[in-house]
């Protein structure tokens, strides 16, 4: 029982990025509404940009900009006092990519409304089957 | 300078894309002139490292000049030096010959159409030569986000529909991708393709590695639309206009493969694949249903392009399934076919690009007629035709020799009688469509005000490149011998036997 | 780092991810999803990830949403789920 | 066994192939028959230059691209494969004369589509005839199949699309669903396709499998319309005479039936057969074949259809033969390869002369019409005697080897049905012949005096006649093709 | 669909939660992802490249490849929206509304006809939204010179504190995005039309791009910027420094252009006509 607390405990960012993922998920696939379903998609890719940063923490670093002193740039530093840059440099990235998305989801969305007055999917298929 | 070859072969387009957007605002006549020269030279790069590749060895680059696993290195050898020389010259080739019909669509958005499908290949030939798993997301996202953009320019009402959910499940398929990576970087702390491979030997127990594999492919496979994650397919490249529909659906479901390829044979090695987990033989089971299922839903479509996307599902199954035997001959026949899948679909595709242009539609009813009024397009559909089927020599017929070489000495017997289902199910499918070219001729409403009987063929400068196409297909069935001595049998690790 | 405060953020992370997921008014969507990025946003600065936190403050926060609410002023507001 | 390596083999299949660019382009009927007939004749040429050769005993070899170890696109002259092309090779000159006279006779459309796809055919057929392995031969006779479709349903009306159908879903059904997989099976067991003259597959597999080939190949190559898969001949007689005449009685079948032989001498081997006691499993097969086919005839009309169910019951003579597995047998069967075609290409000008001159198609309607067609008539009743296999026609001397070939094989039963068959031949020829000729002034259907057909039509098929006797006295060089190709396989 | 997504969801879920188990724990510094390829990273970088800000190292020199790409994929997005949205209209929409400044009367044009755009009293306001907003554009107006000066302290200082080319580019994006929802499309479209966009959005990548060009172009591997160094007049080290410098002003351009594009198609739905 402690060994299943400590498991929660310790790896509990897990467990909510993977809640979070499956509520995205869950609207990407139940929702109708096609503007929810980006939101879903939104919060689908936030959900890995902090399954990633979780991967990036590390217990006793701090943010990862050097303490530095101008001209003495010899002082030795120990990886073990910064948190991991890697993750967040690729979650940069990330980020990016869901804005371009999100952009290009949301200009598909509106040329859909103009089409069809409609941002419901099943009610948008019911027009294009009466064609 | 053949050293930067690698760079040179993504850069070169990347840049000239920054051009022809430019030039689309300056002088638009610029930008077909630039995207040619572009893809021209991507192809000439591609082929030069192959040549290297075979007369040399692996090509390797460094990028920012940083050693990997810190900075992002380019690794070129048997297996992507062949995807990219198809990529670039399947691009090439379409570029050129949809010339006229981007011309009438997009007149007013020639700059960004032309951006656009630069940006494309570029994203495809960067995916195809990376080395580095991260990176790979990064242009798997370029060509993702160009693909939607294109797809949705279809003049039917439903493209942007089908693009949006395009979207819906690209972006689901990336993030898995990119969640299997994080995995494998949790366990392992790189990015760097070799880099894993050779850490993760000693974690092939490890639950993460199995859920990293297993998210990864259900990932790639949603990309490449392997049934049942292909609901996005049918309907995005039926809508898309013709010029984006015979760029992407050649390219892009085969690249995804190639990824697959990649992550099976580099990344997580053939011993992880086929012996620490056994999976592979449902996998191919999974091909089995794709490919019988892809077969059945060809025979409900009742139009010609909706028809050929469903043809590209079973396919996809064939390569994965090919892929998944686990034995040599599957794996040479899966990569084969990867080659010769691209060649044929864009031979159909460009046909569906003439007809189109001549038409105006793809419907059967369209269709009608159609080897009196475009004999020369349909001569050369029915080279892609019976190369989908799979009839010697063309290239078709070889792939889908040692695929059923594969399946037979695998045991596989479901697989074997999926692949000759699939390609009688093309006889009829193919022949369906000749009988309405050839016995129905066109009705009152349809021929209207054209004499019965004269010929309106495509102009020439979509024919010959469509040529060139259905004539390749022969020749590279006729060179299948050499294609795999000198490049597959090579570019499948000695550990698959 | 305060672990009251981080199951604070945490639980409204997933409550406004909820909710901008069931309210009925995509312009309250757009909004709650505006409040969830810039929670999220807290979170990753909690962690350290401080380039990560400002990027996704500018972005998520901000342009996102003023996308969002930009596109369901073209289309409409009114949503069956 | 010498072998030389020469281009003439690929020459051979690319001259037909060659002229269907000129024949496309070319606007003039008269330029492109003409390039028509230079094709055949070249196309013979090179065929009968290689004759010399071939007779010294050395084999032809040229490989065009070898696609992985024991399977390539090579070609392999040897008897067997110029008996074949011989006979397909010379009747093509003839064909394509009764076209042109047949074609504008009946002013058909898309003449220049024809005459392609025809040349096509032809290209395919000699492709057959000279494949060195299972490959080649897999990759002519698909060719075959999709380039005689067009002309199968020239007609593009209904009953042709039906026909069509018909003809597709057999052929290429078969050689897709089973010969393909037999290939296979094949090289995944020996690791070769090329054809051997003892066999490539003996101590490959245990007998069940084996037999699972045979069945495999045997009824894959449906082309040979053994029975059940026979269906789709009588459904192309909906294709234009010199069609039927030249590509079902000829080049068509006769590839299936070649294809079966090749099979059965160069992949199993007479050798394995035998000790897989096979041999009795095939002739039950052409046995079965050969009494439905002339059964079935007999109950026809139509002279075309008729036509058709005697291909079938004689294209099973061929297969009887080889499943005798005796020399004398298989040499009948061979020789019966070129005798047939020479009768039956006669009896089909003669069908398609009486369309052109008369449009009658029914053998109801035909009573009398040796009076008004003469020569043709005549010709009729050379051919059937070679079939029916009376002397002084060809015929007799391919049954003739083959009921040597029964009794040196010790199978009664085999005679019996050689002798049953010949008889129901006659019975379903001769009251044809015997209502053209003898028949009463006034129950004749046709007007008195002679009205042949086209001249085009009527000197091929005089010729054809012609040689079908000429071919009992001087069989050369038939039957020395097929004892040189019976030695090579039997070893004796 | 409800109850497959649930199954789906659920699926997924199970699965994710079966690898967690094998994952080392949160944060643990032990961790492979933390000992194995990273500590170079923050050991090495202020040695290599005379950047403090790891994050900025990585993101613009070691894996200024992927950022390069990064770029470029926002770059395609305000394509693929222009490809997609855009829409030429001759005439403007069937009707226009028109303020008299002076009396805050509201006057609406139909159909085309003329309108009084000669006029200096009447001002074109958009037909959703009619109240007068004196303060907001004030405040606004004042606003946005500082967020501009904030953002390219941002984009100037990313070498030092957290920041870089994209905040400070989507804040100077936003200080124009701004701009037009306080005023309205029309008046930013003055400051910034659309071709000046669609050209920055362009030369920003190709600012990227070029730099990595031009290290090609003087004989070492693409974006090795220490080759760079004769152009700056100094060591290695610091034109590593400057070529970051160089990029994220790049980046910069490329990000606030494409955002701008992105705002001004998707808030007038292609019509560059009225905003939100």
């Amino acid at each position: 029982m402690t060994q299943l607390l400590s498991e929660i405990l310790t790896k509990y960012n897990y467990w909510i990025y993977i809640t979070l993922m499956m509520i995205g998920l869950y609207a990407m696939i139940a929702k109708n509404n096609l503007v929810k379903k980006i939101v879903g998609m939104n919060i689908f890719q936030t959900a890995i940009i902090l399954f990633y940063v979780s991967i990036g923490s590390k217990k006793g670093g701090t943010i990862p900009i050097i303490k530095h002193d101008h001209g003495a740039a010899s002082h030795v530093v120990h990886a073990a006092e910064y948190i991991n840059p890697l993750p967040h440099v690729l979650m940069l990235t990330a980020i990016v990519v869901s804005v371009a998305t999100l952009g290009v989801a949301l200009a598909l969305a509106i040329k859909i409304y103009h089409r069809y007055q409609s941002l419901e999917e099943d009610e948008i298929l019911a027009q294009i089957r009466e064609k | 300078m053949s050293q930067h070859y690698p760079v040179l072969l993504v850069t070169v387009p990347l840049l000239s894309a920054f051009l022809i957007s430019i030039s689309g605002w300056l002088n638009k006549r610029l930008c077909f002139p630039i995207a040619v020269a572009a893809l021209a030279s991507a192809s000439f790069f591609s082929a030069g490292l192959l040549s290297k590749v075979i007369h040399k060895n692996v090509v390797l680059y460094r990028l920012g000049g940083w050693a990997p696993p810190w900075g992002i290195a380019y690794r070129v050898d048997y297996l992507n030096g062949l995807v990219l020389v198809v990529v670039s010259l399947v691009a090439l080739i379409n570029l050129i010959s949809t010339y006229r019909s981007v011309e009438r669509e997009f007149s007013e958005k020639l700059g960004a159409f032309y951006t656009l499908y630069v940006l494309f290949v570029t994203g495809l030939l960067g995916i195809t030569v990376t080395g580095d798993a991260f990176n790979l997301y990064v242009l798997l996202e370029i060509a993702s986000l160009t693909g939607y953009g294109l797809i949705a320019m279809g003049e039917e009402d439903r493209a942007p529909l089908a693009s949006l959910n395009y979207v819906y499940m690209g972006t689901i398929g990336a993030c898995f991708y990119l969640l299997g990576i994080g995995y494998l970087y949790i366990v392992t702390g790189s990015l760097n393709m070799a880099d894993i491979s050779a850490i993760l030997p000693s974690l092939y127990q490890s639950r993460a590695v199995l859920s990293a594999f297993i998210i990864c492919m259900v990932g790639v496979w949603l990309k490449m639309a392997f049934f049942p994650l292909h609901a996005w397919l049918p309907n995005a490249y039926t809508f898309a206009p013709s010029a984006a529909s015979s760029l992407i659906a050649p390219l892009m479901t085969k690249v995804m493969v190639y990824v697959m390829l990649r992550l099976m044979l580099t990344v997580f090695t053939p011993d992880f694949v086929f012996s620490a987990i056994d999976i592979n033989r449902s996998i191919v089971w999974l091909a089995v249903i794709a490919i019988s299922m892809g077969a059945i839903l060809a025979l409900t479509a009742r139009n010609l392009k909706k028809m050929l996307t469903y043809i590209i599902v079973a396919e996809v199954g064939y390569m994965v399934g090919g892929a998944w035997l686990g034995n040599r001959a599957g794996m040479t026949g899966a990569i084969l076919h990867l080659v010769n899948d691209a060649l044929m679909t864009l031979c159909v595709f460009l046909v569906v690009g003439n007809i189109v242009y001549r038409m105006k539609g793809h419907s059967f009813e369209d269709l009608r007629g159609l080897f009196r009024k475009m004999p020369f397009t349909m001569g050369a559909f029915a080279i892609g035709a019976l190369s989908i089927i799979g009839v010697p020599p063309t290239c078709g017929f070889f792939s889908k020799w040692y695929l059923l070489w594969g399946g037979i000495q695998a045991g596989h017997y479901a697989f074997v009688a999926a692949l000759l289902f699939s390609s009688l199910v093309n006889v009829v499918l193919f022949f369906r469509i000749f009988e309405i070219g050839y016995y129905e001729s066109p009705t009152e409403a349809h021929g209207g005000g054209h004499s019965q009987g004269s010929i309106e063929e495509a102009p020439l400068s979509m024919l010959v490149p469509l040529y060139l196409v259905a004539v390749g297909l022969v020749v590279v069935g006729l060179y299948t011998g050499a294609i795999v001595n000198n490049v597959i049998r090579l570019a499948v690790p000695p550990g698959i036997v | 780092m305060i672990w009251q405060l981080d199951l604070a953020i945490l639980t409204l992370v997933v409550v406004t991810a909820v909710g901008a997921i069931y309210i009925k008014d995509l312009l309250g969507t757009a909004i709650l999803f505006g409040a969830y990025s810039f929670l999220m946003c807290l979170l990753w600065s909690i962690m350290g990830a401080v380039d990560v936190a400002f990027t996704e403050a500018s972005v998520g926060a901000g342009v996102s949403t003023v996308f969002f609410v930009g596109a369901v002023f073209r289309t409409t507001r009114r949503t069956k789920d | 066994m010498e072998t030389v390596t020469s281009i003439k083999p690929l020459l051979a299949v690319l001259v037909s192939l060659a002229v269907t660019p000129i024949l496309v382009s070319s606007r003039s009927p008269n330029v492109r028959e003409a390039w028509t007939f230079v094709a055949a004749a070249a196309k013979f040429a090179i065929v009968i230059s290689m004759l010399p050769v071939i007779l010294t005993g050395t084999e032809i070899v040229y490989t065009v691209a070898e696609f992985l170890p024991g399977a390539a696109i090579r070609f392999r002259v040897d008897a067997l494969g110029m008996l074949f092309a011989i006979v397909s090779s010379s009747l093509w000159i003839v064909t394509s004369a009764y076209s042109i006279g047949y074609m504008r006779g009946l002013n058909e459309h898309s003449q220049t589509r024809y005459f392609c796809f025809f040349a096509l055919a032809l290209s395919a057929t000699i492709g057959v005839a000279f494949s060195a392995n299972l490959l080649t031969l897999y990759l002519f006779y698909e060719m075959l199949s999709f380039a005689t479709y067009p002309l199968v349903t020239h007609h593009q009306d209904q009953e042709a699309r039906r026909s069509g159908r018909k003809y597709l879903f057999y052929i290429v059904g078969t050689s897709i669903g089973l010969v393909l997989p037999a290939m296979v099976i094949a090289y995944n067991l020996s690791g070769t396709l090329e054809f051997s003259s003892h066999g490539f597959l003996t101590g490959a597999g245990s007998k069940p499998l084996m037999s699972l080939l045979l069945i495999l190949f045997i009824f894959g190559f449906a082309k040979a319309a053994i029975m059940p898969l026979h269906a789709w001949l009588p459904a192309a007689m909906v294709a234009p005479t010199p069609v039927s005449a030249l590509l079902h009685a000829v080049a068509v079948v006769k590839v299936g039936v070649f294809s079966v032989v090749r099979v059965l001498t160069g992949v199993f081997g007479i050798d394995l057969l035998h000790s897989l006691n096979l041999g009795p499993f095939i002739a039950l097969v052409a046995s079965v074949t050969i009494l439905m086919g002339s059964f079935i005839a007999l109950s026809q009309n139509e002279l075309k259809r008729l036509l058709a169910f005697s291909t079938i019951a004689q294209l099973s003579y061929i297969v009887l033969g080889v499943g005798l597995l005796s020399p004398k047998g298989i040499t009948g069967g061979l020789i019966h390869i070129a005798m047939h075609a020479f009768g039956k290409i006669t009896l089909f000008f003669c069908a398609g002369a009486i369309f052109v001159a008369t449009g009658k198609k029914n053998i109801s309607e035909m009573v009398g019409i040796g009076r008004r067609m003469p020569i043709t008539m005549t010709a009729f009743f050379v051919a059937s005697l070679s079939i029916i296999g009376m002397p002084p026609c060809g015929g007799f001397l391919s049954k003739w080897y083959l009921a040597l070939g029964s009794l040196e094989a010790h199978q009664m039963p085999i005679l019996l049905v050689l002798l049953l068959s010949s008889f129901l031949n006659a019975a379903y020829f001769m009251p044809i012949v015997y209502r053209a000729f003898f028949c009463g002034p006034q129950e004749s259907m046709f007007e008195s005096g002679v009205k042949e057909a086209p001249a085009f039509c009527v000197v091929p098929l005089v010729i054809t006649a012609a040689v079908s006797i000429v071919l009992l006295f001087i069989p050369q060089p038939f039957y020395r093709l097929a004892t040189m190709m019976v030695l090579k396989i039997t070893g004796a | 669909m409800k109850a497959a997504g649930l199954l789906i969801v659920i699926l997924t879920g199970g699965l994710l939660i079966y690898a967690t188990a094998d994952f080392p724990p949160w944060a643990y510094p032990q961790s492979p992802a933390s000992t194995h390829v990273s500590p170079r990273y923050i050991e090495k970088s202020i040695e290599e490249t005379a950047v403090p800000n790891v994050v900025t190292a990585v993101l613009a020199d070691y894996r200024g490849y992927d950022t390069m790409f990064e770029t470029t994929v926002i770059f395609a997005a305000g394509v693929a929206c222009f490809l997609l949205l855009r829409i030429r209209v001759e005439e403007g929409p069937e009707e226009q509304l028109f303020r008299h400044s002076l009396t805050g009367m509201t006057i609406r044009i139909k159909d085309g006809r003329k309108a009084p755009s000669d006029l200096e009293e009447f001002e074109r306001i958009d037909a959703h939204w009619v109240p007068q907003d004196l303060i907001i554009k004030t405040v606004c107006r004042i606003l946005i010179p500082f967020i501009q000066l904030f953002a390219l302290y941002v984009i100037a200082f990313g070498h030092h504190s957290p920041g870089g080319g994209f905040q400070g580019g989507v804040i100077l994006g936003a200080s124009v995005i701004v701009l037009a929802m306080s005023h309205d499309l029309r008046s930013s479209l003055q400051r910034m039309g659309e071709k000046v966009n669609a050209l920055l959005c362009a030369a920003g990548v190709l600012i990227y791009a070029g730099t990595g060009a031009l290290c090609l172009a003087m004989g070492e591997n693409f974006l090795d910027y220490g080759i760079l160094a004769p152009l700056f007049r100094c060591d290695p080290v610091m034109a590593r420094s400057n070529g970051i410098f160089m990029v994220e002003i790049g980046v910069g351009i490329a990000v606030m252009a494409t955002m701008i594009r992105i705002y001004n198609n998707v808030s007038s739905a292609g019509r560059y006509d009225e905003g939100l």
